[in-house]
């Protein structure tokens, strides 16, 4: 798992091929004389080209398309991309039809968290290797994960055809909608699934958590509601909000002293945090009322400052989205019309959702004759890189205490927290240069 | 020497008068030859052809490396003719001829068989009828041979 | 398909992963149901998305790799994997037909790589991205943009007890009569790729009212020519029918060839 | 014949219901007519009509408020009779026993509401197929008991409909319970069944009057007059059969997507897959038949090739069944004029212009083989397995083993037949039975595929589920007074093992009964049954020549192929022929007979193709007019001379 090399005061710490992440990455972190010389999160995971493939694509394929980039969370590429394409189109989806996009975004959301939460971030809090090792011990408690997640994606399958790369999202709406009667069939699930997610907050916040509170600036997008499909504005903690449209000027690529890589910055330098502790310290008071309570219950202080205690955000996420996803089922008939009809037409428009794992924007510019010329997607992933390379220097001083494997394993753990995409962020790495060419 | 009856028992001499039968083996002889002989090797000058009387032979073809018994491509039994290429002038065997077990054969002479079919045309075609059907029989077993068709599905 | 050796007590799994987007491996994990079953079954000794610790130790009797074959390491890597492996499948359209980033392989890679990274010459990757059959003998290729979950349980099942897999190289026309789905192409006039592609993913575009784009591959003996001249029939630009056949499985043969009638 | 008013539907749909009857008719869903479960008359198709062209349907709204006033739209009865996927069995080894557990389909009453005379006529086609044959299908029997027939005459005609020139409609003929004639003004009902006339009983109904039923006539005839397609059917059968090498073929095989949509719509087309389904859990295994076709290239699949590698190949072979050897199969055609297959492929091809351009410029007919009606039935589900143990193995070879099985009591077989073997999970094989001592079964099998892997590896004592024996046998009663040439190639020897031993072991005449056996094999490595072969040689009338296609070091025999043993002496005409092998060598052997003058009912060959069912109900062994499974495996040439060696079948 990782090998210590003490020359001179100097010590590495590494991990070869990040486990429990989506896609291929490692770390590298050195330190010397309690100084931090290196902190690399490197990305070896192999480039894929959307953007450059997507020009000259037809409007209607961009949503299958961007699917591909992650299989973990297709959904909120498809939600964003709509998003801005029907922006650039002036098509405004009906109230029905993104009622039922906020639905299949609350399947992923289950699917995801759930994923995250029992399969790949549990097994590091129990001492385990994977969620089938930590089965022997506690099969409940992954069958109870493995459970929730089943629902999220029986939401999916429903609305969108299969969980993986669903086929029924479209520019101004869904190919077609499901019956009312479908969606009911889900709901004992469901509901089940919710009770199941409040006690997994009660669960989570009674971990143990590494003492790592850091002063974050914290990026998610505003809504009225609880951000998921919809929010026309960004907002960074402590300097207020922007206009989706503005993203491409509030961020910046930069230097960082420690690394050679190119990484994602606000524009006054500063690295940032998205995913879901910048939504709840954000929008906590939105939650469904029933996520609210388990929030109160659990204990979690707000805000939340530490990675490590993420898993109970999730796990507060993970009621939200169920919560909704029965609340959203019971309001539901099924809209007379599919989707809004559009014309192609010339226009540059960009469009965000808040993907399972943070703030996931998209940039198109699109021709007369109906085709992508342009295309910008900034994951995630990307936008946490920084911020996870940060945390390694940060947390620096405390492995200086810990067996050299401990200290490895606290690395790899505080990486995991951030539930890191690394197929998705791979795609796009304008940030992170260097990284792609390092493997040894 | 044969008799006519015992060669009307051949289908090489079956359509053939008497007289004509008569002609074809006046000047051939039979020979005994002793298992694991060789009757003719490749390469050397077609003169004789062999009509398989008793035994068995394998016809061989050289292969560089290969033990000679393992490069059998057939083998020629009773009632069979052996060294059709002797109707050609000027051509080499085709293939090593070695007797499997004890063998006896008919051997004529295929410059002088050559001459009788150019004299008597009739004896010619009747021979050259025989000798097509044997090439065509033995083009016919090496496609099969080809085709390797009782392979595993997998090779 | 090679006997599954029984040499131990449970079979030892691995899944790699090349070029792709971990959909296929995911749904491994998408088998709720199953899954704690199957890791009674099989050890699974290298599975990185799911298990620690990272670095593979082989043999493997089942080795299962993801991804597209697009970088000079994964080159190599297939190969390590196939000599540490008795049966290797490969699953998804990535590894079966070299995946959507395969469409760099009609373009020119230097292009492409200046207009995503800023810094090209950094980036490693190899000008084509191709199928790990290219590479090296696959013992079963499971199809699919993703691969559909039933499909991969009874590859995996049908390795493990030592059948063929019930795995049909049909069209995906053939699920979507048998699911009672009303013909989009017939009564829609909508372009559909489902007469000359793989079933497997159950014809869930005709039940969503759209047409099959593709995401399987083509079947055995698509007949990709008679469907294109449907398409150009009823409207279609030959631009847009190349499009069609280019998206997922751009790179394998019969698509391949159809894309390139209409360029 | 009762006269009902519009709105007596209602009662007639309340008088279902009260009988408890689930109702499947008619009702627009998804931009066509669809059959489903419906409630009431208001679920119906009111209003609507379905406009049909080669490969397009849409649907547009009448004038009227007829609920009937649509020909057909993509699906047919059988989706309700034969399930387009079914488990039909599962199956265990425990305790060193094959356990055998058939579904039990206990389907719910149902009555089809608005089948139309072409879809009744189909029902009854594929009655045939699993009810009146040799093996009668449970699942298919089970629901076909449970179903109340309402069928509705046609009184317009689609553009693609045909049934006039198939003599299936537009009037429903007999098979209905009730069967209803739309008016404008009322329904015209009919009884066709005692249930019928019960259920009219119940309805508020007037007797009809003359002016009625003059209007019915007249209905009928108008509609037949109205037919948008029309297919010329006299001596259609025998027309196809003798033009199988028509270039026609090759053009739609061009045009053809072999997608296989027009079998799935088809109401009649019957074959079908059967699969393990996945099993992680240690339960019995579980089988699943589905809808297949013969586009599929698995269909025709055997030891990893088909036999219908071609499009054209599978267009022929469906077109061809469907109107020429569905005759010999059946006594019936297997097409009845619903149109459906033109309406649903995608490219729009249209059989009847297939047909046209055929008979625009033919070849000379050619006889079909005349159907030969079933006069038995087997009860029992033909799926139905039973445990055998393994007493013996004789490993033949490095791949081939010789099975000597203990079977079931009743069991009884002749030489020629096979049995399906089976192991739970893994799937089922037919193979030929090797020998039959009375008390015990050899099958030699060799190791070629999944199945067969697991069966050869088996160990003395094991169980596996036996099911047979099926087929045809070689012609013993033939034998007797004159000679007897077996001729094998390769495990091609198993199957004439058991009438080598009865020839064996009988006392012939040398002279003029002899036995002749001429076997080919690979390579000496390969060869079967060395010591049986050698005993066989001590009965003075029987010779065994062996023959390699490779020699090895100490092989002192012949090489070559087994045509080169069978010309060294003329082959008498009268002497009865054996073969079983390779089709190339079955096909250069028979060339070689046929050439010294044997005639075709004296040779006699065993087939095989790919099989699931062997009980001629899944399809795939269709030769020509032939099932392998039920016709053969053992032919004589006479009977498959058409077909034999011809590429595509």
């Amino acid at each position: 798992m990782s090998d210590e090399h003490t020359v001179s005061g100097e010590k590495t710490y590494k991990v070869d091929l990040l486990t429990r992440v989506e896609g291929e990455g490692r770390f590298h972190l050195k330190v010397k004389d309690n100084q931090v010389i290196e902190s690399k999160l490197n990305i070896f995971e192999a480039p894929r080209y959307f953007e450059a493939f997507l020009r000259d694509r037809a409007i209607e394929e961009v949503p299958d398309i961007v699917a591909r980039i992650c299989g973990i969370c297709p959904v909120a590429y498809q939600m964003s991309a709509v998003r801005a394409l029907e922006n650039g189109l002036g098509v405004t989806p009906s109230s029905a039809i993104r009622a039922l996009r906020r639905l299949l975004y609350c399947g992923e959301w289950i699917e995801s968290h759930a994923l995250h939460v029992f399969l790949l971030h549990a097994p590091d809090f129990l001492g385990y290797d994977s969620a089938m090792a930590m089965a022997v011990d506690h099969k409940d408690l992954v069958e109870r994960g493995l459970k929730m997640k089943k629902a999220g994606n029986a939401l999916i399958e429903c609305l969108g055809g299969r969980a993986i790369h669903p086929i029924s999202i479209r520019v101004g709406g869904f190919t077609t909608t499901p019956r009312a009667s479908a969606l009911n069939a889900l709901r004992d699930d469901l509901a089940n699934a919710l009770q199941d997610a409040i006690d997994t907050v009660t669960w989570t916040a009674a971990l143990t958590f590494p003492d790592f509170n850091q002063a974050y600036t914290f990026v998610c997008l505003d809504h009225d509601q609880y951000p998921l499909e919809w929010g026309d504005a960004i907002h960074v903690s402590g300097s207020g909000r922007f206009p989706v449209e503005e993203f491409f000027d509030h961020s910046q690529e930069t230097h960082v002293a420690h690394s050679t890589a190119l990484q994602s910055h606000l524009r006054d330098g500063q690295t940032y945090l998205c995913g879901p502790m910048a939504r709840l310290n954000r929008h906590h008071e939105r939650l469904h009322p029933t996520a609210r309570t388990a929030l109160a219950k659990s204990g979690l202080s707000l805000p939340v400052h530490n990675p490590y205690q993420s898993i109970v955000v999730r796990a507060v996420e993970l009621v939200h989205a169920l919560a909704e996803a029965l609340d959203l089922i019971d309001a539901y008939t099924q809209p007379e019309a599919a989707f809004s009809d559009y014309s192609p037409r010339a226009a540059t428009a960009c469009g965000a959702t808040e993907a399972p794992r943070g703030l996931l924007v998209h940039r198109y510019q699109m021709g007369e004759d109906g085709l992508i010329k342009h295309a910008d997607i900034v994951p995630p992933t990307s936008q946490n890189q920084a911020q996870i390379e940060a945390d390694l220097v940060s947390i620096a001083p405390q492995l200086m205490a810990l067996a050299h494997n401990d200290a490895t394993h606290l690395c790899e753990q505080l990486i995991r927290a951030y539930d890191p995409c690394i197929s998705c962020a791979t795609h796009f790495l304008k940030l992170n240069i260097e990284n792609v060419n390092a493997p040894s | 020497m044969l008799t006519n009856q015992q060669l009307k028992k051949y289908s090489f001499f079956k359509p053939l008068t008497d007289e004509r039968a008569e002609a074809i083996i006046a000047s051939a002889k039979t020979t005994n030859i002793p298992a694991d002989t060789e009757v003719l090797r490749e390469g050397q000058q077609a003169d004789n052809l062999y009509l398989v009387l008793e035994g068995r032979l394998s016809l061989a073809m050289y292969v560089p490396g290969r033990p000679p018994e393992k490069s059998i491509v057939s083998t020629i039994s009773r009632g069979e003719l052996l060294g059709w290429s002797a109707l050609l002038p000027g051509r080499m065997w085709q293939a090593t001829a070695r007797t499997l077990k004890p063998t006896r054969l008919l051997v004529i002479n295929g410059a002088e068989l050559r001459a009788l079919c150019d004299r008597d045309h009739e004896t010619g075609y009747s021979v050259m009828k025989h000798v097509l059907a044997v090439v065509g029989q033995r083009l016919t077993e090496s496609r099969l041979q080809l085709l390797d068709m009782f392979a595993h599905p997998d090779d | 398909m090679p006997d599954t050796p029984t040499h131990s007590p449970r079979p030892r799994l691995g899944v790699f992963k090349l070029a792709s987007c971990d959909g296929c491996q995911l749904t491994l994990l998408d088998c709720e149901d199953e899954l704690l079953l199957l890791g009674e079954q099989i050890d699974i000794v290298h599975f990185p998305e799911a298990t620690s610790p990272g670095q593979p130790s082989g043999p493997f009797d089942v080795a299962i790799i993801e991804g597209s074959v697009s970088t000079p390491e994964q080159q190599d890597e297939v190969q390590a994997i196939r000599r540490n492996s008795t049966v290797l499948l490969t699953i998804g359209a990535c590894a079966t037909s070299g995946g959507i980033q395969a469409l760099r392989n009609f373009g020119d890679h230097d292009d492409y790589r200046r207009i995503v990274y800023a810094q090209p010459e950094y980036i490693s990757s190899l000008a084509t991205s191709t199928p790990v059959a290219n590479h090296v003998p696959v013992d079963f290729e499971l199809r699919g943009c993703p691969i559909n979950k039933q499909q991969l349980l009874e590859l995996i099942t049908a390795c493990l007890r030592g059948r063929t897999p019930a795995i049909k190289n049909e069209s995906v026309c053939f699920e979507c009569k048998r699911n009672d789905i009303v013909c989009v192409a017939v009564t829609q006039q909508m372009p559909c790729l489902g007469p000359v592609t793989h079933a497997g993913c159950g014809a869930i575009c005709p039940a969503f009212n759209r047409g099959c784009f593709g995401c399987y591959g083509p079947k055995e003996s698509a007949a990709t020519a008679p469907l294109a001249a449907q398409m150009l029939t009823n409207g279609q630009s030959d631009e847009a029918i190349k499009r069609a056949f280019r998206l997922f499985t751009a790179e394998s043969e019969a698509f391949r060839e159809e894309s390139q009638r209409h360029e | 014949m009762v006269s009902l008013p519009p709105d007596g539907l209602s009662d007639l749909f309340a008088v279902l219901v009260q009988q408890g009857w689930r109702l499947v008719g008619p009702t627009v869903s998804n931009g066509a007519i669809i059959y489903d479960e419906i409630q009431s008359p208001d679920d119906l198709p009111t209003g609507w009509t379905d406009h049909q062209a080669p490969g397009q349907y849409t649907l547009e709204k009448r004038d009227d408020k007829r609920s009937f006033g649509y020909v057909v739209g993509p699906q047919s009865w059988k989706k309700e009779l034969f399930l387009p996927h079914e488990v039909v069995q599962t199956s265990s080894l425990n305790n060193g026993t094959f356990h055998w557990h058939g579904a039990n389909p206990k389907p719910a009453p149902t009555a089809f509401i608005g089948v139309r005379a072409c879809d009744l006529s189909a029902i009854g086609i594929q009655d045939r197929v699993f009810l009146e044959d040799t093996y009668v299908d449970p699942h298919y029997q089970a629901r076909r008991n449970a179903t109340l027939i309402i069928a509705v005459n046609c009184t317009e005609a689609g553009a693609l409909c045909f049934c006039d020139s198939m003599g299936t409609g537009p009037q429903a003929g007999p098979g209905y319970d009730l069967c209803l004639t739309e008016f404008d003004d009322c329904f015209l009902v009919e009884s066709g069944s005692d249930r019928g006339e019960a259920i009219a009983a119940q309805l508020p109904a007037t007797s009809a009057k003359p002016a009625q039923q003059a209007a019915l006539t007249t209905a009928i005839d108008d509609c037949r007059q109205q037919m948008g397609r029309t297919l010329n059917t006299d001596g259609l059968p025998e027309l196809l059969f003798g033009n199988l090498e028509h270039p026609q073929w090759d053009a739609v095989g061009d045009a053809c997507l072999a997608c296989g949509n027009c079998t799935l719509v088809c109401p009649t087309c019957f074959c079908h897959a059967i699969d393990e389904t996945p099993d992680l859990a240690s339960g019995p295994a579980v089988r699943e038949r589905s809808w297949d076709s013969c586009f599929s290239e698995e269909h025709s699949h055997i030891h990893g090739w088909s036999f219908q590698p071609s499009i054209k190949d599978r267009y022929r072979q469906w077109a061809t069944h469907k109107l020429s050897s569905w005759h010999s199969q059946f006594g019936t055609s297997g097409c009845v004029g619903c149109g459906r297959c033109i309406a649903w492929c995608p490219v729009g091809i249209d059989i009847t212009e297939q047909v046209a351009a055929i008979q625009n410029s033919p070849a000379e007919p050619a006889p079909l083989p005349g159907f030969k009606p079933i006069t038995w039935h087997e009860r029992k589900d033909p799926l139905q397995a039973a445990s055998a143990r393994i007493q013996h193995i004789q490993q033949e070879t490095h791949d081939v083993a010789t099975l000597k099985l203990h079977m079931p009591d009743d069991y009884c077989d002749q030489p020629g037949q096979f049995n399906m073997l089976a192991l739970p999970g893994i799937g089922e094989v037919p193979i030929s039975v090797s020998g039959n001592d009375g008390k015990t079964t050899e099958h030699t099998v060799r190791n070629v595929g999944n199945v067969t892997a697991a069966i050869t590896s088996l160990s003395v004592g094991d169980a596996l589920g036996v099911r047979g024996p099926y087929g045809s046998a070689w012609p013993l009663d033939k034998m007797p007074g004159r000679p007897v040439t077996l001729i094998a190639g390769g495990i091609g020897l198993a199957p004439l093992r058991g009438v080598i031993r009865h020839l064996v072991s009988q006392t012939r005449d040398p002279a003029t009964e002899w036995v002749s056996v001429i076997y080919g094999a690979r390579d000496q490595s390969a060869l079967l049954f060395s010591n049986e072969l050698k005993q066989w040689s001590t009965n003075p009338a029987v010779k065994v020549a062996v023959t390699l296609d490779r020699a090895s070091a100490n092989w002192r025999g012949n090489v070559g192929t087994v045509t080169t043993l069978l010309q060294r002496k003329h082959q008498p005409d009268h002497g009865i022929y054996l073969m079983c092998g390779p089709e190339v060598m079955m096909a250069a052997v028979t060339r070689q007979l046929s050439t010294d003058g044997v005639p075709p009912e004296n040779i006699y060959l065993s087939m095989e193709r790919n099989m699931k069912c062997a009980t001629g109900h899944c399809g795939r062994c269709q030769y020509g007019p032939h099932f392998i499974c039920k016709d053969g495996p053992v032919f004589s040439y006479a009977q498959i001379r058409p077909l034999f060696g011809k590429p595509g079948f």
